[in-house]
């Protein structure tokens, strides 16, 4: 089978690591021989431009040109030091030989993904639709620990909206809320959210809708883990586990 | 039809677990004559599944949708192999109220009813009878309510060692509130 | 093994969900050759699946289990057929990652963000959603940071039976040294 040649799938260096090893195949010098000292200056340009510099990343790729820099002023000493293993230049030369073996395992895992992707197992489609069943076996101690994290985080605005909805009217809102349910069926809450003016008034609204699931007026509806959430008019069906 | 088509279509069928219409199949194969697609069809499942003992498989059509499914008679067969476990589902609920007792525990049923926003005494009782948690003393306040606790069969279930292999919140914290960096170069 | 226990063993691993262990339907067959068996199933696959051009199915063997799946060169006609996306590839960042990961297990966010060069809490956090890696326990050191190993899931993702699978890295450097330089960029 053919196996397409490695492809990156970003169009920036992954990072600081990425960019030196590019540079030193591009001037085709051994990582084992190289003076960091030759690159400096190239790597800089390439952080003038921004050529290929992952925006997000950019703070690493500036701790690394500090690096760079330190040991290219060493260098220029009257007496350039040797590279022994603690000079800050050893250092970073072991890191991107570490470094350009992760890349090699990368690949390697790359086209192995590439070949398993090509055999379709029999579950794969009905995964993408039995995304609401929670199978026990099915779930990891992450996921779990995941749910309880999103409670944490609900909870935490709970605590803040009690303090800072007092001047507003959830009598108002409630009738506001009632009303829109009653004409569509059901409410999108991010929908819903985004209509409105002010944080005051999400807060409001979020807290009154909070209010009226307590009280049984609305279900909360949240169809995937993080997905959005719809608010139904409650049914005289008691629901439980 | 060929070999390539009989063969694309034992994939299609095989991936796909709903019945699927024959007409889609026809419009993907670029097939016109439905009748001569059921002919087709028809010989297909003879010569390939019926007619040969050494194939688990057939060729249902049911409610208007093709779908391959095991012979009937290694019904028997299939249901000693896999009856030795059946797999429980766990809802949502169930799940939030087990993620609070093992974060929390131990913990009462108000406690989990007050962080979950719903009276929580369902799920509670469903994972008391799937033995993930237990009662594991009283709380010393009026009413005496019961304290819950997460079991042995928690951590197998989750394929544990033991409770410190949960994520801690801080690491979550960590992990979902990823700041941006600041840029430095703008 | 006969026509009927092979009609059974396709039918078998038709209805399983995950890989099944060979141990599990030898056991059931009450076989105990295994050195047989494996012949045997060899035999299968080559007579009944991959020297048929009808069929669009193989025997697969990843994670230590069996499986059937589909033809890889049917790949393209499957992925129009269903026309939704298939699960998306890993990143690059992840791929990296999760080669840390492969060959320093256990190690830690920090170990890895140290070797890439890069903070690398997102992908982390994708590989553990992804269940291709998991917590296997702390780090005596303060802090208790988690540790990270590779899953089951891991294994069957990359189709290997276990980890010894995976070439050495002396083995990678011979790999990839004949091999040109990719140009990374265009």
């Amino acid at each position: 089978m053919e196996i397409p040649a490695y492809q990156i799938q970003t169009d920036f260096f992954e990072g600081p690591l990425d960019l030196l090893l590019h540079l030193i195949r591009k001037n085709k010098l051994n990582i084992n021989e190289i003076r960091l000292a030759e690159i400096t200056s190239e790597y800089l340009s390439y952080l003038d431009n921004k050529n290929g510099i992952n925006p997000s990343r950019e703070s690493d790729f500036l701790t690394t040109a500090a690096t760079l820099i330190y040991i290219k002023s060493r260098s220029l000493l009257p007496k350039p030091e040797s590279l022994n293993e603690e000079s800050p230049e050893k250092q970073l030369l072991n890191t991107l030989i570490e470094y350009e073996k992760v890349q090699k395992i990368s690949k390697m895992l790359q086209e192995m993904e590439y070949t398993e992707r090509l055999l379709w197992r029999r579950l794969e489609l009905n995964e993408n639709f039995a995304n609401r069943e929670f199978t026990l076996k099915e779930v990891s101690a992450f996921q779990l620990a995941e749910i309880f994290f999103a409670i944490v985080k609900k909870k935490e605005n709970e605590q803040f909206l009690y303090v800072s909805s007092k001047n507003y009217s959830i009598a108002s809102k409630q009738a506001e809320i009632s009303s829109l349910i009653n004409k569509k069926g059901f409410l999108d809450f991010s929908a819903y959210v985004s209509t409105l003016d002010s944080i005051e008034e999400i807060l409001v609204s979020f807290f009154t809708l909070l209010e009226m699931v307590k009280r049984h007026l609305l279900i909360a509806l949240q169809e995937t883990l993080f997905g959005t959430i719809s608010l139904y008019p409650n049914k005289p069906v008691a629901t439980s586990n | 039809m060929n070999s390539e088509q009989i063969a694309l279509i034992e994939a299609i069928l095989f991936v796909s677990k709903d019945p699927l219409e024959p007409k889609r199949i026809m419009d993907f194969l670029q097939i016109t004559d439905a009748k001569q697609f059921e002919k087709d069809l028809q010989a297909m499942e003879n010569e390939h599944l019926l007619n040969r003992p050494e194939r688990g498989l057939l060729l249902k059509k049911s409610g208007g949708g093709l779908q391959l499914v095991t012979k009937p008679e290694l019904h028997d067969d299939l249901k000693a192999f896999f009856t030795i476990k059946q797999v429980t589902k766990l809802t949502l609920a169930s799940l939030e109220t087990l993620s609070i007792v093992a974060y929390r525990q131990p913990t009462t049923l108000a406690e989990i009813s007050d962080m979950r926003g719903v009276n929580s005494t369902g799920p509670v009782k469903n994972l008391l009878q799937k033995k993930l948690i237990r009662i594991s003393g009283r709380k010393k306040v009026p009413g005496l309510p019961a304290l819950y606790a997460t079991t042995p069969e928690f951590l197998i279930y989750f394929g544990l060692n033991d409770m410190s292999e949960l994520p801690s919140l801080e690491e979550l914290t960590e992990l979902f509130e990823e700041k941006e960096q600041p840029s430095l170069f703008k």
